[in-house]
């Protein structure tokens, strides 16, 4: 096992997959000559050449639309955003196009682009420059909606995430891209659609991906203390979600939290709450509780910014609102 | 860094001029394949008339020209992409009337198995990437296609058709300008009908002359007469082999008209009678019978002959379709993802 | 009391609130010379002239943004988009500038406009025609998501979100812009964020919008043959949902379905799902039920994409299953 | 349609030529604004690197003659929109410096109430339309201002400021035309400052003269020196004369440099010092500075107390920040809504 960042996780996926496939190309901006804005590309263009990794103008729908054409024709485009903010001004290519695409010619061309970049508030970027996207995009049929937390998943799943022939939304979170810890040595692939209990417990499960397993991991040391055993779980792709994992899990628990980073309103824990109390209602003893984003765009001040964002205390609160211990 | 100046349009110079840089039966083929556009698309109005085709309808009647002349230089290894106005092009690239009827018809048959109707024909096997219901949408993909060849190096020249009321939309210029920075290979194809539904052109581009966008962009604009085949085929034939052989994209502005309104609903208050007949009188597939007749390649009677046949695949195509069966249930889900995840 | 069609509702609500302030204006594609592609626009720039009533070219991204300027600078758009599918080349304008202006200047600037149009499936447009967006934009602070079914609601709501400070989401319908009912003679309003019993039952409360509204009506004559009396609520307002009418509506009926003409992961019966069960875990006597399109784009084919969208039998199965006559 | 071709480069005739059409007051403060935004910049740097300002941070140094050689001829009742690079021009519409530097440190005094940060400065007193962080979102609100000013008749002409990375975006396209079409008053000036990001211009624009794109919506389009402030005051008082006169849009290419890295964080790979070294040498506060003295209508121990007064200013404006409080608790969901809905 080495210990790697983030970064250098998805950088060590991204070269193993375009030295095993000649059709994988990444294109975005600045992911050449200067290494990525956040550096997950480094090196790509020096070792792969200008025919394999592609500096755009700033023209999100144009290289959007761009991928999804050359997906038509056989290549396997790497998209990157250097922020999933900038999605937005490529939303129309991403939804009626690329996720369209299989279905509406009946089968007949398929698009396996990987749209990846990071997602979420970085530190104090304000309102146009902190969405999470995972809602989004997992609300419409025709994509994959991955949000790892920790570097092996990020390498395990951005792999998989290349070789799928279908799009995959993958969502890196800036705040991670230097987090350290083990990945395998030599290949390996972590499959779509499958969660990990990151830390076991029997008292309350907590659902959180990305940023916010790190939280509830935290909050679960914390809740440790007062003899409060949290289950974390990781779903680690929202879309398809690991219902399998998740039912074990709250058939020990009876009890569950769902933190996710982004706004709160049809957020992705809405999904995961409805799963929840539709298939496991007679398993529950209390409501599903969600933590998410307070309901006003992201500010700048650091003060506020942190309010508006799920913490530590917060998971901690609603997990014990859940077992009835505050109220 | 300079840029090129657009040419002038190129009018329709008469068909005697030069016509006879195209050999007489190839004029003869073109004539079928307009033809062939010309009834399946009539042939749709009545089905949607008849409720048998539902959504939205938009024709390529009176625009044939276009469609032909341009995709007549088209290779196997090239691509076609265009709007949600796409039976015109799907025939004119060789796709069967029966996949294009049975699609519309909304049957298993069709060239989408029934999953795309009227605006979005595909067909792999011969690079037609659709189809595109959203104005603007195809030209990504479009690019797409010429990155592919490029990245692949086939050779291939990808052919983006596209109508005048798209290039008021960011995607054009946004793909113009990649096109031409990275050098792809793709041919940049206004079907200026002078309309966006009902809006005219003029209504809505502060600058009506397209092919001077090119500018913008370093790369060259034709501006080209889409009523007259000889012209369009004949100017086409230099442009595609130009991106052929250069790697550089192109733009292209095509004069044209659509008889029709803009799809069936259309009431068509934005324009008169007058109007309509007037480029109706230089309907190509008029002129073209006329000049074959007059040069002695066809007669008269041939040429009614060559309709009648016409007319019958078509009423072959649309028994076909009426005969297919609805796609099945298991079809539902299916074609949403092309990989099944395991479980 | 008239009995008019939906078109014409709207068309008097722009009307009065045009007449009313000289800054109200309307702008779109084809709404001008055209009288809207649906007709909801008729008769405006022949009655009130070019000044108030604008033919955009397609650039819904920049006539989306030009109307975020107009608003800052105290005019009050009407945006028209021709569907709400074409609103999603305007997204980032509507996401990152409209829904964030007031925020992010700290309230120094509002944006007084109402985004209108027809909104989900219309009859076999396929894939890229068909999307349902309420999900899409209620999951973002700063805008209200409005949606009705009757011509009374769309009128009063239309005025009452013309005259909104904030951003408004209007959704349409494009089948139900011939549905004919009363509407009230002269002015009146609706409050944005109400919703409203269509039909009182005490076995089952039926939540649905728009469209569905009117299958759940259907649907809950067909169960009162049974004898199965469903309460049908019609929230009108997407966002900010009328909770406290769905609270005592389900403190009666114990038991609730939702239903939606959209997609189901993260859809808006996911949100009021989960409000329901959080809020209401233990007047609950069954979990919240679903009924939403299946897992797929929307298909050209007749049948096909009747099997896709939600229908009255898909609503009966539910409020049946919901009260554990069926599974 | 005919189209006005673009006019050739203005570059700097040297100050001597024609700078007398500036009265010497003028050109004083006009010093004095860049010197200014040059310092206040300089101190965002800092608080920055003391980790007092957060997220990102983009400097307009070395642009400085760019926005204050344009606003100078703003009126009250016209606007000014630009990109998250916007405290410059929000000093040279007026904004104080306190408000600015309090907003950059996260204070409720801020011109944004500590909501907006670097990339979001406001001022609805100064009609400054922000700070926007989606490179190209701004276009839009740009012309919607002008678009207002028509409704209202109210003679106001919208500055909208760019960057060279913008003009690939579709948005920039879309709304030129449009401003076009409607003849609405605005001028679109793009702050070519060579690059975006990383991305030198040729690497990013098939053709690197935007004042060319102009013929595509049959506007006047310019070329300017912007390190040059006699040439950009010059040449922009004639074209804001000619849209407010006219009610016709212009586009304005200025040629400027930044000095920084693009923000705080680059680490500048993509460029020489050499180069950045050739560019400074044109410096428009040094140029101008120089240009005083030796018309003698200020010593060059004036100048230095201008500076020092402007240094002590914006030290104030660093100490009203640091000492200002923070947004209290109950802002956080405040400024959502405008409105407050019944319950
Ligand atoms: C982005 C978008 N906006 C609006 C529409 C609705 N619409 C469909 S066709 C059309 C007119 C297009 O005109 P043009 O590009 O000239 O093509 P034509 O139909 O004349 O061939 C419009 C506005 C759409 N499909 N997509
Ligand atoms: C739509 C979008 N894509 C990408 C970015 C990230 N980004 C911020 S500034 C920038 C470069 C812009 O360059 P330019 O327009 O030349 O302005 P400059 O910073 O040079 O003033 C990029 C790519 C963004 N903010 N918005
Ligand atoms: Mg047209
Ligand atoms: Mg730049």
């Amino acid at each position: 096992m080495a210990v790697m960042e983030v970064r250098t996780a998805l950088n060590e996926a991204l070269r193993e997959e375009m030295q095993r496939d000649p059709n994988v190309f990444v294109i975005g901006e600045e992911v050449a000559e200067y290494d990525g804005a956040y550096k997950v590309t480094k090196g790509l263009l020096a070792d792969f050449g200008p025919q394999r990794v592609y500096d755009t103008p700033i023209s999100e729908s144009g290289f959007t639309g761009l991928s999804v054409g050359a997906a038509m024709l056989g290549l396997r485009p790497v998209v990157e955003y250097m922020s999933f903010n900038f999605s937005m001004v490529a939303f129309d290519q991403i939804i009626s196009n690329a996720l369209k695409m299989s279905y509406m010619t009946g089968g007949m061309f398929n698009i396996p682009i990987v749209f990846r970049g990071p997602n979420g508030a970085a530190a104090q970027v304000s309102s146009q420059h902190s969405h999470c996207m995972e809602s989004i995009f997992a609300h419409f049929p025709g994509c994959h909606v991955i949000a790892p937390s920790m570097p092996k998943d990020y390498k395990g799943l951005l792999k998989s995430a290349i070789r799928s022939n279908d799009p995959v939304i993958f969502l890196e979170n800036e705040m991670l891209y230097g987090f350290k810890d083990e990945v395998p040595e030599g290949e390996f692939l972590i499959p779509i659609g499958k969660g990990e209990i990151k830390r076991a417990g029997e008292h309350v499960t907590i659902i959180a991906h990305a940023r916010m397993l790190h939280y509830a991991l935290a909050a679960a040391s914390e809740l440790a203390k007062e003899g409060i055993e949290a289950e974390v779980l990781d779903p680690r792709t929202i879309k398809p979600l690991d219902m399998p994992l998740i039912a074990e899990s709250i058939k020990k628990t009876n009890r569950a939290i769902v933190v996710e980073e982004g706004h709160y309103f049809c957020g992705v824990g809405a999904q995961m709450a409805y799963e929840i109390q539709s298939q496991l209602f007679d398993w529950l003893d209390a409501p599903v509780l969600r933590v998410a984003q307070s309901e006003n765009p992201m500010p700048y001040a650091k003060n506020l910014e942190a309010d508006t964002l799920p913490s530590i205390e917060k998971i901690i609160r609603a997990a014990k609102e859940v077992l009835y211990l505050e109220r | 860094m300079g840029s090129q100046s657009s040419e002038k349009i190129k009018k329709g110079k008469g068909l005697d001029s030069k016509s006879d840089d195209i050999a007489p039966e190839k004029w003869v083929e073109m004539l079928e394949r307009m033809l062939l556009i010309r009834r399946f698309e009539e042939a749709t109005v009545k089905g949607y008339q008849q409720k048998k085709i539902g959504g939205f309808l938009h024709t390529y009647i009176g625009m044939e020209a276009v469609g032909v002349g341009s995709i007549a230089h088209k290779r196997p290894e090239d691509s076609v992409i265009t709007t949600y106005r796409c039976h015109g092009l799907a025939l004119a690239v060789g796709l069967s009337p029966d996949a294009g009827m049975a699609e519309l018809y909304g049957k298993i048959t069709g060239c989408a198995r029934g999953k795309g109707g009227s605006m979005h024909f595909f067909s792999k096997e011969l690079n037609f990437l659709g189809g595109h219901g959203i104005v603007g949408g195809q030209f990504g993909p479009g690019i797409g296609a010429a990155f592919a060849f490029k990245y692949k190096n086939t050779g291939g020249v990808s052919f983006i058709h596209f109508g005048d009321g798209a290039t008021p939309q960011g995607s054009f210029h946004e793909c113009l300008n990649l096109a031409s920075l990275w050098s792809l290979p793709a041919i940049f194809i206004c079907e200026d009908n002078q309309y966006g539904m009902g809006t005219a052109n003029h209504r809505a581009l502060a600058n009506t002359d397209m092919s001077q966008m090119a500018i913008s962009y370093n790369v060259k604009g034709y501006r080209i007469d889409g009523m007259d085949l000889f012209t369009v085929h004949h100017e086409m034939a230099k442009v595609v082999e130009e991106v052929r052989s250069t790697q550089r994209p192109a733009l292209v502005h095509m004069v044209t008209y659509r008889y029709k309104g803009h799809s069936v609903s259309d009431k068509e208050a934005y324009r008169t009678k007058d109007e309509v007949q007037r480029w109706m009188a230089k309907d190509p597939i008029q002129t073209v019978s006329a000049y074959l007749i007059e040069k002695g390649i066809r007669s008269e009677a041939e040429i009614k002959e060559i309709d009648k046949q016409i007319r019958t695949r078509i009423q072959a195509s649309v028994e076909f379709a009426e005969n297919s069966p609805l796609p099945p249930e298991e079809e539902l889900t299916m074609h949403t993802f092309h990989d099944t995840l395991e479980a």
